[in-house]
């Protein structure tokens, strides 16, 4: 059954080497910077199935030993600086993605196949890169060439989501990747703006958007956890800030600078 | 800025008219242009009492008709039910390939880009990518893309998707998927044939005459100015704010 | 775009011969009964994940020309009479299967793959009985036999729920293989109890439990058009009439009694 | 009456007994026996300050855990989140296989049962399925079932689940997956070893001396009477209903 714990234990069940599976929407900038604080090293991030700011903070800390991404972003503040340099340096192992591969990947731990098989990605050099991908004959149905890719079961999904309930249920709304990082991985640990009382199960339309306890293995509270990166229905994002970020970590003096702000200022919000 | 205004208004207008008749266009994060150009459409359809036409914005709430997470854009591609989408790229080269991994050799890239997002699976699904590009330069299109993130036709498998046309600062572009390349449709005013073929990296086939890209016409400019600016102020309110200014 | 339509326009868009998937929860009657009085026949039934009454129904009128199904039973009130009868007569197509393999079917045809990969099944004579799944060698990932099955993109998916909006949105709630077999279908085609002005969409809540109106093609209301089955939040199932079908189901004179009534009771009520 | 309430504790005890250990048990509708097992095992669970039990009823809103449609049950076995699940069969043999289809030769069936639902799914997934039929008659536990809705052992390919015991009217039996057969635990009173034997249509393996089934004590009583029943009812009236009313 699901744990409420502190931000810090949640942190400290990351043991290094684990894969760690974090999401696009519903970003947990709080644990992340738990992370960070408790020393991570050797993970693997799997970004489900993109990642900006949170990535290129661990990458620049050094906590990452693999990454598989189909992209690493800031956005409107463009390239993500520490990514960038940490590929030219060849820092870590690199498994380039496309985003529905990652989906696919996810998808098949779910349903506890092996593999999963996709549309189109035929021609990408992604294929070249990706030897574990294969083109298969269609061995039923309509004939033709398909991709296959492996499952990806995560060792641990980690994301920020609005409100827990006491039972551990998770109101993700619309958000459901976040519902299928979870199926798949062995162990999901979630930040929340807040623990709320009522049970999130209760109606057909609140059920609908929940991602039930079942799945969800700690709960850690963490007000304003997504900072600098928006939560829906809470906060936008703090673009400036991003953009500080962006700015700020080009160079490895500017990086460390911004990282020891960052720590102490989520220190202040915990 | 009244220039950069009348720029983005005639990739705006031409966008608009690559989408004619198509009723769901999925739109990226972060391209305001391609955004504005489906919401002219949208407009003119309304108006003309064309069948309407369904606008997906990818990280908008307003413009979000999915409600099953992140694999809902890719799944509805894959069920043809998305008829129109834009793709960018680092590099892109005359057999329509892109690349958006980096360049020079992989995986330690000499410059890298975000990723491949989820270009190699919706290049082969979407009937009408339209590829669309700002800089047009040698070092964006190039002879042969350096990395294949989605390759433009794939005789070896069947496909409904793929690039239809390629607009960039200076230029239209049609793709003929039969031959794998593009043909040079027309080149924006303040630009020539020639200006084009020396920004260009790699061939094309080129008319003997190659036509202005017409501007948008009074009406067009009403509508882009006023309710389009409008709508797409709820997704992109600095680039809809400068838009204004410069007016 | 959706279009809202009368119960008996909806059912009679329905061709002979065409394939329509039907669900175990949200089972319109009301498009049943309009089908049948329609004329409908030849039609291939494919029931999500099982049937009971409605299938049983379609059957008795002759309307079903192949079925694919896990089961049809009548629940509480026993076997399926008509159903059993026809099997025994070798009356239509039977393709036999197990659930996960149908949401597994209809999963394919949401990707626009040829096929699913699917746990279990090994060693079960549905293998036998069904030569379009095999049994392959995993092609990546773990190694080991999976079954695979092909896609099924039904020609219509049916079903009821409590409420549309304007523009077709539908209220599914947590009734997510509604959502599939729409995804999965060329054309969906829904009955509810009524039409709302709000705009389902509106909240992350209850957007969470909607089948956007992109999937949806023909909206028809029809007032308690589940019953005698249960429609979730509004009513429960009539067992008692579920059990007078049940019993007079057994013989065909009795059959038809029960579908003459059945058929002037759902008119009174549209 | 009274009677009938004896052999439904009976097997409800036996029940809770069989799901000892577990954390999450599914059990499928119209199951008020299996149902009141595992909710008889998540009250003595609470009394006994052990690891909470889960129950998930397939149909019920108030046991629904699922939100994610029809398939979430099966996905949550393949994830090794169900450790325990029921299963019966209009046929079961001696090697545990079950028939869920219909007699005689397929597809013209000379009796016809529902269909095989997920039990060709489930039995390789839920480490821990009770098989629990309660007619015991050899019409029903046959040498060789003539369909296989779901094989109890496939040596062929790796797998977590299969059957664990079954359970009748009669008598309770282990199942030896290595083996690949029953083997007699007890028997219910009232009946005989050589009752057993004759009603039993495939052969097994039976201990010199085969002990009876053990009746619930009197706490289980208390607690099956009052709270278990109270709780059932809210998924299974009649049932609660008829017990209460016996009693």
């Amino acid at each position: 059954m699901t744990e409420i714990v502190s931000l810090e234990a949640l942190a400290a069940d990351v043991a290094p080497g684990q894969s760690l599976a974090v999401p696009v929407v519903g970003v947990s900038m709080a644990a992340t910077a738990a992370l960070i604080e408790a020393g991570a090293r050797d993970m693997r991030l799997i970004c489900v199935p993109v990642s900006g700011m949170q990535a290129d903070l661990l990458i620049g800390a050094g906590a990452i030993g693999e990454i598989e991404t189909s992209a690493i972003s800031l956005g409107e503040a463009g390239g993500a600086p520490r990514f960038n340099a940490a590929v030219r340096a060849g820092a870590f192992g690199l498994r380039d993605s496309t985003c529905p591969a990652i989906l696919a990947g996810l998808l098949a731990a779910q349903r506890g196949v092996p593999f999963m098989p996709i549309a189109g990605i035929v021609g990408s050099d992604l294929l070249q890169v990706r030897p574990d991908w294969k083109v298969i004959d269609s061995p039923t149905g309509e004939p033709g060439k398909v991709v296959v890719v492996p499952a990806i079961t995560p060792d641990v999904a980690l994301f920020h989501a609005p409100e827990a309930d006491r039972a551990g249920n998770i109101r993700i709304g619309r958000h459901r990747e976040l519902a299928g990082m979870a199926y798949a991985a062995r162990r999901t640990f979630v930040t929340v703006e807040r623990i709320v009382d009522r049970n999130l199960m209760e109606t057909e339309d609140s059920a609908a958007g929940v991602l039930p306890s079942l799945y969800v293995d700690k709960v850690a509270v963490a007000p304003r956890g997504a900072w600098p990166l928006p939560l829906w229905d809470e906060y936008p994002g703090d673009d400036a800030e991003v953009a500080r970020y962006a700015s700020m970590a080009r160079s490895e003096e500017g990086f460390r600078a911004y990282l020891s702000g960052f720590l102490s200022q989520r220190r202040k919000v915990a | 800025m009244a220039a950069e205004r009348e720029r983005r208004e005639l990739l705006i207008n031409v966008v608009a008219g690559l989408l004619d008749g198509i009723r769901h266009v999925a739109v990226g994060a972060s391209s305001p242009i391609p955004a504005a150009g489906a919401m002219l459409l949208r407009a003119r359809s309304e108006l003309e009492g064309k069948p309407p036409v369904r606008i997906s914005i990818l990280g908008s709430q307003e413009h979000n008709f999915f409600t099953n997470g992140a694999i809902e854009l890719f799944d509805c591609a894959a069920q043809g039910r998305v008829d129109a989408f834009f793709l960018g790229g680092g590099q892109i080269d005359g057999a329509g390939n892109i690349n958006l991994v980096g360049t020079g050799a992989y995986p330690k890239s000499d410059v890298r880009w975000p990723g491949s997002f989820g270009s190699a699976y919706l290049y082969h699904l979407v009937p009408r990518v339209i590829l669309f590009r700002e800089e047009h330069s040698p070092r964006v299109f190039v002879p042969k893309v350096d990395f294949v993130s989605a390759a433009a036709t794939t005789p070896e498998v069947k496909r409904r998707g793929g690039p239809y046309a390629l607009l960039t600062n200076m230029a239209l572009f049609d793709f003929d998927r039969s031959r794998g390349g593009f043909a040079l449709r027309s080149v924006h005013p303040g630009y020539s044939s020639s200006d084009v073929r020396s920004q260009t990296g790699f061939d094309y086939v080129e008319p003997p005459v190659v036509p202005a890209t017409p501007l948008p016409d009074a009406q067009t400019l009403e509508l882009l100015r006023g309710r389009v600016m409008r709508e797409l102020a709820e997704t992109y309110p600095a680039f809809a704010r400068t838009m204004l200014q410069a007016a």
